[in-house]
């Protein structure tokens, strides 16, 4: 884990299902598996509930980062809501770069209840990747 | 195709349906606007030419309880398949009335030529030429050159849904590889660069929603996010992040859904590409799911649907 | 608007890496938050008081707890709020210990985040409406999936608690693997003998509806009101007239067709009853093997019918069953031995699996208890049994223990003694397991009365030497390579899932692990739970499990459905998506994206057309908010407004 | 930039009191928190406020308690939307905005002497309030004071203690009315414009001030105009989306005239001069 | 006042950088295909050609406008206690605008009637409106749809600027209309850069003349009495007039006298602000209530409130002056050409 707590620390934001990767963080925490601390968490039910307009929202309004997560397709506890979420995640992360935002400041990925290691490798290389690019400061700019 | 093929073709539609759309003068030689006929007096007023720009589709999920005869190019009849894809329209009561078209014109790029000088007179002729009559002097263009950048890659040009065809159907000699060519050209900048276009572009935008109100797909229209306090996605301010904010919902909920008719794009007052990030966006759908909103009657928007397996979506790795 | 924010210390747990009384500090800072404190235990008896007194003490409105993940403890603290007069939604938790007190070690940081968490927490709940739940009548009938003994011991505890029961299973008689086994461990008493009884209980009893050789088609509704759409396989014979009387059986030409119930130990007739035993005992034709399927031409069974129930032209049938509850029995499978090539699993005929082996034993089994090499038909002498052969090997994906392997692997090995006292039998094991009671004992006396020869170590191994098969091992007590010559090889394959696990759990709506057994509500507290309320879990379809684990879940499952049905009406969740008509366009894309089907097109008094949902379909995925471009359909709970209020509150800081 | 003079900045005040109306509709007493601007503001009946949340927006209400009563300023609030309901989370001792008075008042003046029929219906008897009470507290200037007053059901009539006061009253008739049979409801049944007839007061030197939900007043109007009520004599107050409450920002007109300043009392007449669709 | 003066082209660079040392200049400038007013800066195309897609009416009303921001104080005694601080702005920023239309300076006399005279000044308003200064220029040719003559207006109409410039080939004509604009020419700084005028006067006169004689008229003359109010109350009318609108709000935004506006207020957790801004009459939203209720439920109301608006009650109300100046941009950007020329024009009382 590199000591990202060194740096001044990012505004990441995740959005998290409920049924799989809020309870695969859960079980990070319960399994004392150590992450870097500047992710933010929001729970929802499912990805599918997750518009790709949060992650927009939450890019021009001040965030580094965005993660969102959810159940491994197949798994989704709502049978069909990653499977949504897949696609409308795919379409926003190509057309993140058009607009001149780095793509990789937004990650979408998918980890289970159960997968705590999962969880805890996700955090810290997404948070990782993002001290790598630095603040994003899109607010700043953009309502100059 | 004769205009007067299609004024029998509305008349006889009229007796079936409440009104016909069409195109009439406006209220200039470079400007037509939309005609409401109702009776069959109206139908001498109308005209077919390359001003005829509006896609006049965009009025039909508003007049669900009549019925309505509309005036369609190949272009805007991309709409019409795309309103029977999302079940916005019923196909029984709208009787679509196909032109094949050769192009319209970019009123924009028209003014830009006669560098904005007043118009008395406009003239069209089978060449593709166009004749404009500009403080007592004639000017010569080419369709060519004023037409909107849809039509300079025009695929559709013959309408792909009609109940009545005025006219031969033209096949296309542009080639599919250019329509998204802006696009990739677009991409080549580097970040920095995109994102500074962006903000400039959008500085411009004062917030009038004509874009969204021309939109045939953008089905909220009085209901739309953009001023809504619940949900409360944006507030009125407007400084560039709500601007940019309101273009990205514009964008995204016309993924995969944009017919690419240019409308948004063509009534911004302010002259803002609004078009760009929906193409981009289609330009994805067509890559992913091998889908072009408005082409074929029996598929579905992607956003609506998806595949277990996804071929084309691979798993990102940080 | 008056937010009270309880901060709990959790012992140590979040006091010791973040400093609590500065998160209260913190937060009382925000306006809004009339009240923030500390508490040692926020969820114990008194932390749950001290919320109770401090929302009557304070007039407080809205309530915030910062403490462990919502997973664990957000229903108590919504019970505690209820009680002191506040609308249970008006509750959020900001999870401070799993999601930061225990992953991060830094203190500075950690009260960074988990004052921020606050802060998200309670700009939430500030936006936070009202909720209440309808409640709706329970079908109190219940479903169970699988004929298996889990299936029948659950279907048998409901019925008799006067449910009604539909039981469906999917091959022709219920019994299911116990059915197969000649005797069981630790007792050695006979499989069938205790099963059978049980197996006509379940046919016999009144409130028991069986579907035999059918299978879950679809699965629609919710907890209390399932419509089950049953496919009754067309099996060419009716089954109101067939009296089971074995005839056709008899004279079937065909006589080469697989023997599913008997693991093609040895071939059975096109037309066939399984088993002696069967329940119901009624005959079916394969139609893969029957001539008058194949060749077009034979009518023999037909000819022969007594009752003229033979009809070729049986198609396929569906059914609805309504349910209000649905028990999940379906069962295990085991690993295809080709999947075990070391072994020559599937390669050599003298190379079984062990239930192959137990239906050799069995009196009633194709070769009537003899125990012969299927290649010659010879009584083997040595007899070598692998145990692991596929479990807790990594690198075929089956990290785990099948469970009772080492006990079956066992009681074959005595049996053996007792069916050819001159045998010889050897053991590879990697450990014993039998924790179970009378279990340790039993291995025990496999080895030190039946002589049963076990051998520590790993089968590397398997090949043909004559009429042998050469077994090539380690012994690593001995530190030594063994070989074996053995007449018969019996493996202890590994327990996996149904092949067709995962699409019933998509059917269900139910999760599963990675080997596709099906995932508990809580592997401690709620081991017949699932996640979906109304479908509960026995028997092997959630792991691996002997005959009294799967029978005591099979009744654990049906008392949990007892628990349900106890009441008349179900509180419905209104955390539902719920439409505003006014805004609603009526563009309908939510009803083409809904998951469950639970949102339909209503036609309002001035023609509008709008979306609607069927509230107790809804199952409150949020897939339609996120559909509806104008938010005219919000999730309850998790509207736009709530969830952007937790975007501002990190982003406007 | 001058404060005094900025029409658009709200004057802060505290709740005092907050009153449970009806399942839907809370009352507050508000007191500004500048003692020298309470004891100084002036009112008429029947102008109205804006109520300010801060951080949620502005809603228009009349001023309920009369200018003879200058404890606190009292508003009556149906929860409908955004604004009202986070009046509805208000708490005693909490600080709001106000803007007030704003608006024209009844011309209590010109109905000296006159005989006055207020016919009211659910809410909308909080603009009647006003001048109700300020007619009590000025009873000798005023003829027979009726009061017809309705509601959905019982549990929904406003300001009962009033309503108690007033049935106690020997110089006010009070008749009420719910729309359906109730358990434990004793009074009249029906609806308003039909109790109006059923009531059928005489148009004889009387002041007809009716207020409610608009199909309400559509018939009352109806049954006034049949009971021979003179168009100047019926008064009403309109309600409207505002905003700005001095009659710039363009919403509430009808024709010249703004609802938020050159109403919200308006005679029929008026009304009908303005060709306002009613 | 000053005689008229005269700014040579090749010193209006200096001429702007000169006013610009004490107040922020609004400049027309092109870009790519629209002409828009920005901060007088570097890197930019002035375009004095034709008149700027949009108005300059948001340099005095801007297109949102914090009427104050908040701050919630919590009384460290009592959490429960929550005060508001209310800060409205303090001052407003000196400025002028340079280069827009006599029909974009007469939409500010509209506007004046409101939120100066009538109502009592709107103190945000007239904050800015007294530190701006209006520098116009004589339109040298109408644009598609201008129709200012008939409204009584016209491309040399001085009435609303404080300053009238006319292009006479290689500069311009400057004429002081108001003491603002006289001052303004006065300075030291500014006076230096300007030559005597007298030697163009003629050639202005005749370049305004001959632009004045090239608007096209739709018709004559209206006053608010000429209306058909039975044509004005009637639904068909609208309907066939407007059933091409499509109810957005570029006419609306667009007009240098449309004033409507809304206010809302924002804030997180800690603060907050209220924010006035523009509005339009064409939104359904516009006048929807809370309840439901809609007193223009159809895009028909919605344009009859806005012809009657400017047509019928702000003459009836404001010493019978139309708030149309004519400037023909609803018009030429309405995105279906809903000719505003011709519903009036079709309103009128037949005789």
């Amino acid at each position: 884990m590199p000591d990202v707590a060194l740096q001044q620390e990012l505004r990441i934001i995740g959005f998290l299902c409920n049924w799989c990767s809020y309870g695969g963080a859960d079980t990070a925490g319960v399994s004392r598996f150590k992450q870097p601390t500047d992710l933010r968490i929001i729970r929802v039910p499912c990805s599918g509930r997750v518009d790709p307009l949060f992650v927009v929202k939450a890019l021009l309004n001040g965030a580094d980062g965005v993660l969102v997560s959810g159940c491994h397709p197949r798994d989704c506890h709502y049978s069909d809501g990653n499977f949504y979420a897949r696609r409308r995640l795919e379409m926003l992360k190509r057309l993140l770069p058009f607009l001149g935002i780095d793509d990789r400041r937004f990650h979408y990925t998918w980890v289970s209840a159960s997968e705590g290691a999962r969880w805890q490798e996700t955090v810290t290389n997404f948070t990782k990747r993002l001290h790598e690019l630095g603040p994003l400061q899109l607010k700043k700019e953009v309502s100059s | 195709m004769s205009i007067e093929a299609l004024k029998e073709t509305i008349g006889k539609v009229l007796k079936d349906v409440d009104v016909v759309i069409a195109y009439k003068e406006g209220f200039d030689a470079l400007h037509s606007t939309p005609h409401f006929i109702t009776s069959p007096e109206q139908i001498d007023k109308m005209i077919w030419n390359p001003l005829c720009v509006h896609n006049l589709t965009t009025y039909l999920p508003s007049m669900k309880n009549k019925k309505v005869g509309v005036v369609v190019k190949g272009c805007d009849s991309r709409t019409i398949i795309q309103f029977i894809q999302e079940g916005l329209i019923e196909r029984g009561k709208v009787v679509v009335i196909g032109i094949p078209c050769k192009g319209v014109i970019s009123v924009a790029k028209v003014l830009k030529a006669i560098d904005h000088k007043p118009i008395e007179n406009i003239s069209f002729s089978d060449n593709g030429d166009i004749t404009i009559t500009s403080e007592g002097e004639k000017k010569v263009l080419s369709l060519n050159d004023v037409s909107p950048d849809k039509c300079t890659t025009c695929q559709y040009p013959t309408p792909l849904i009609y109940d009545h065809l005025i006219g031969e159907e033209i096949k296309t000699e542009k080639p599919a590889e250019s329509v998204y060519g802006d696009i990739r050209e677009f991409e080549k900048l580097s970040l920095e660069e995109r994102l500074k276009y962006w903000q400039g572009e959008f500085d411009r935008c004062i917030r009038c929603y004509a874009c969204r109100n021309a939109c045939p797909m953008c089905v909220c229209q009085d209901s739309c996010i953009a001023e809504t306090r619940d949900p409360h996605w944006i507030s009125q301010r407007l400084n560039l992040t709500e601007k940019f904010m309101f273009h990205m919902i514009h964008a995204l909920h016309l993924a995969g859904r944009c017919v690419e008719c240019g409308e948004c794009e063509r009534v911004c007052p302010m002259g803002i590409p609004v078009n760009k990030l929906k193409r981009k966006i289609n330009l994805d759908m067509k890559e992913l799911f091998d889908y072009e909103p408005g082409v074929k009657l029996d598929e579905k928007p992607p956003m609506f649907v998806f595949n277990v397996e996804e071929a084309k979506i691979k798993e990102h790795k940080i | 608007m008056r937010v009270g924010v309880f901060i709990c210390h959790c012992g140590n747990n979040i006091a010791g890496t973040v400093d609590v009384a500065k998160v209260a500090e913190e937060t009382r800072k925000i306006p809004g938050v009339a009240y923030a404190t500390t508490y040692m235990y926020t969820c114990s008896e008194p932390g749950q008081e001290e919320i109770k007194e401090a929302i009557k003490r304070e007039k407080l409105d809205r309530i915030v707890v910062a403490a462990c993940s919502p997973r664990m403890h957000e229903l108590t603290f919504r019970r505690t709020i209820e009680k002191a007069g506040l609308n249970r939604y008006f509750f959020e938790m900001a999870n401070i210990r799993e999601h930061v007190s225990w992953i991060g070690e830094n203190r500075e940081l950690n009260t960074k985040k988990a004052i921020e968490a606050v802060r998200m927490a309670v700009a939430k709940v500030m936006q936070n409406k009202p909720l209440y739940s309808s409640s709706f009548k329970i079908n109190k009938r219940v479903l169970v999936i699988g004929g298996g003994v889990a299936g029948m011991q659950a279907a048998l505890d409901c019925a008799d608690g006067g449910l009604e029961v539909v039981l469906v299973e999917k091959s022709p008689s219920v019994g299911g693997m116990m059915a197969r086994l000649d005797k069981t461990f630790p007792t050695v008493d006979c499989s069938i003998c205790i099963l059978g009884p049980k197996m006509v209980d379940v046919a016999q009893h009144e409130k028991i509806k069986l579907y035999a050789f059918s299978e879950i088609e679809d699965i629609k509704g919710y907890v209390g009101n399932y419509q089950i759409k049953i496919k009754k396989k067309a099996t060419y014979v009716d089954w109101s007239k067939c009296t089971g009387c074995g005839a056709c059986m008899e004279k079937c030409p065909s006589k080469n067709a697989y023997d599913a119930f008997n693991f093609g130990v040895a071939p059975t007739r096109a037309i066939n009853i399984p088993f002696p035993q069967a329940i119901p005992k009624k005959a079916k034709i394969d139609p893969k093997y029957c001539r008058q399927f194949t060749k077009g031409k034979c009518g023999v069974c037909a000819k022969i019918c007594p009752t003229k129930a033979i009809n070729y032209e049986m198609v396929d049938e569906i059914v609805t069953e309504e349910v209000g509850a649905i028990i999940v029995a379906t069962g295990y499978s085991l690993i295809d031995m080709e999947k075990l090539p070391e072994y020559g699993g599937g390669k050599y005929p003298d190379v079984i699996s062990g239930i192959q082996y137990e239906r050799l034993l069995n009196a009633s089994g194709p070769t009537a208890g003899h125990i012969v090499r299927p290649s010659d038909h010879e009584e083997p002498k040595t007899i070598v049994f692998v145990s692991c052969a596929g479990s807790r090997d990594k690198s075929i994906g089956i990290p785990y223990c099948s469970n009772f392997c080492c006990m079956y692997i066992a009681k074959q090995a005595i049996l053996t003694k007792d069916h050819i006292p001159d045998s010889q039998s050897y053991v590879f094991y990697m450990d014993i397991r039998s924790p179970g009671k009378g279990y340790d004992e039993f291995t025990r006396r496999a080895q030190e009365e039946y002589g049963v020869h076990y051998i520590r170590g790993r089968v590397s191994r398997i090949y043909p030497k004559g009429k042998k098969m050469v077994v090539r091992g380690a012994d690593t007590l001995l530190g030594t390579q063994v070989e074996i010559e053995a007449d018969l090889v019996v493996l202890g394959t590994a327990v996996v899932a149904n092949s067709d696990a995962a699409h019933m759990a998509e059917k269900l709506h139910i999760s599963y692990d990675t080997s596709g057994f099906y995932v508990e509500s809580h592997p401690k507290l709620r081991p017949v739970e699932t996640n979906t309320s109304g479908v509960f879990l026995a028997g092997a379809c959630q792991g691996p499990k002997d005959i009294p684990a799967s029978v005591g879940q099979g009744s654990a499952a049906a008392s949990k459905v007892q628990a349900l049905f106890s009441k008349d009406m179900l509180e419905s969740d209104p955390a539902i998506a719920r439409v505003n008509i006014n805004t609603c366009v009526g563009c309908l894309k939510c009803v083409s994206t809904c998951p469950f089907q639970a949102i339909k097109d209503k036609e309002l008094k001035d023609g509008r057309v709008v979306a609607d949902v069927i509230e107790t379909v809804c199952a409150g995925c949020g897939v339609c908010t996120s559909t509806c471009p104008c938010g005219a359909i919000q999730l309850q709970h998790f509207t736009d407004n709530q969830l952007l209020a937790e975007v501002n509150a990190l982003c406007q800081m | 930039m001058d404060q005094m003079k900025n029409p658009y900045l709200p004057e802060l005040a505290t709740v005092v009191k907050i009153i449970d109306e009806t399942p839907n509709i809370k009352s507050l007493q508000v007191v500004f928190n500048d003692p020298e601007k309470m004891k100084n503001f002036r009112f008429e009946p029947g102008q109205v406020g804006q109520l300010s949340i801060f951080g949620v927006g502005e809603s228009t209400f009349v001023i309920n308690s009369p200018p003879t009563r200058m404890d606190y300023l009292q508003f009556s609030v149906m929860k409908a939307g955004e604004v009202t309901a986070a009046i509805h989370e208000l708490h005693e001792g909490d600080v709001i905005g106000v803007r007030a008075p704003l608006g024209n008042w009844f011309p209590y003046n010109e109905m000296k002497g006159k005989k006055i029929l207020f016919i009211g219906g659910g809410i909308g008897l909080a603009p009647l309030r006003t001048l109700i009470l300020y007619m009590l507290d000025n009873r000798a200037d005023y003829g027979d004071i009726t009061i017809i007053y309705g509601s959905r059901t019982p549990p929904d009539l406003c300001y009962k203690y009033d309503l108690e006061d007033w049935a106690s009253r020997k110089d006010v008739e009070l008749i009420l009315t719910v729309d359906n049979e109730y358990p434990g409801w004793d009074k009249r049944t029906g609806f308003v414009p039909t109790v109006l007839n059923e009531v059928a007061p005489s148009p004889e030197n009387t002041i007809a001030i009716t207020c409610g939900p608009p199909i309400m007043i559509k018939f009352v109007l109806q049954n006034l105009a049949k009971l021979n009520f003179n168009d100047d004599h019926i008064i009403t107050t309109l309600e409207a989306r505002m905003k700005c409450g001095i009659g710039i920002c363009g919403r509430c007109n009808i024709g010249t005239n703004y609802i938020c300043k050159d109403g919200p009392v308006f005679s029929l007449a008026k009304l009908k001069a303005l060709r306002a669709e009613i | 006042m000053a005689p008229a003066g005269f700014l040579s082209k090749k010193r209006m660079e200096d001429f702007l950088k000169e006013i610009g040392k004490d107040a922020l200049v609004h400049v027309p400038v092109l870009e790519g295909n629209v002409v828009v007013f920005r901060p007088y800066g570097q890197n930019q195309t002035i375009n004095l050609e034709r008149p700027a897609n949009a108005p300059p009416k948001a340099v005095i009303f801007p297109q949102s406008d914090t009427f104050f921001t908040f701050r919630f104080i919590k009384d460290p005694q009592d959490p429960k206690k929550v005060s508001v601080e209310i800060n409205p702005p303090s001052d407003f920023p000196e400025a002028i605008i340079f280069g827009c239309r006599p029909c974009d300076a007469k939409g500010f006399k509209i506007y004046d009637k409101v939120y100066i005279e009538a109502n009592g000044p709107d103190p945000y308003y007239m904050g800015r409106r007294e530190k701006t200064t209006i520098i116009t220029l004589a339109c040298p040719a109408p644009s598609a749809g201008c129709f200012c003559t008939a409204l009584g207006g016209g491309p040399a109409e001085k009435d609303g600027s404080d300053i009238l410039m006319t292009d006479v080939g290689e500069g311009f004509y400057l004429e002081p209309v108001t003491e603002k604009g006289d001052k303004l020419l006065k300075a030291q700084g500014v006076a230096q850069l300007i030559e005597d005028g007298a030697k163009y006067g003629q050639e202005a006169t005749k370049r305004q003349k001959d632009t004045h004689d090239s608007v096209k008229k739709p018709f004559e003359s209206i006053n608010y009495r000429d209306l058909s109010r039975d044509l004005f109350d009637d639904d068909r009318f609208w309907e066939e007039m407007v059933s091409k609108c499509i109810s957005c709000g570029a006419c609306t935004y667009l007009c240098p006298t449309c004033y409507c506006f809304n206010i809302t207020d924002e804030k997180t957790l800690e603060q907050g602000e209220r924010l006035r801004s523009w509005d339009s009459c064409m939104f359904k939203h516009f006048t929807l209530e809370a309840s439901g209720h809609n007193p223009r439920p159809t895009k028909f109301k919605r344009y009859k409130n806005r012809i009657g608006h400017k047509f019928l009650w702000y003459p009836e109300k404001y010493e019978e002056i139309i708030a149309c100046c004519g400037c023909g941009r609803c018009i030429r950007y309405c995105p279906v050409s809903v000719d505003i020329s011709e519903i009036v024009s079709n309103l009128r009382k037949t005789e």
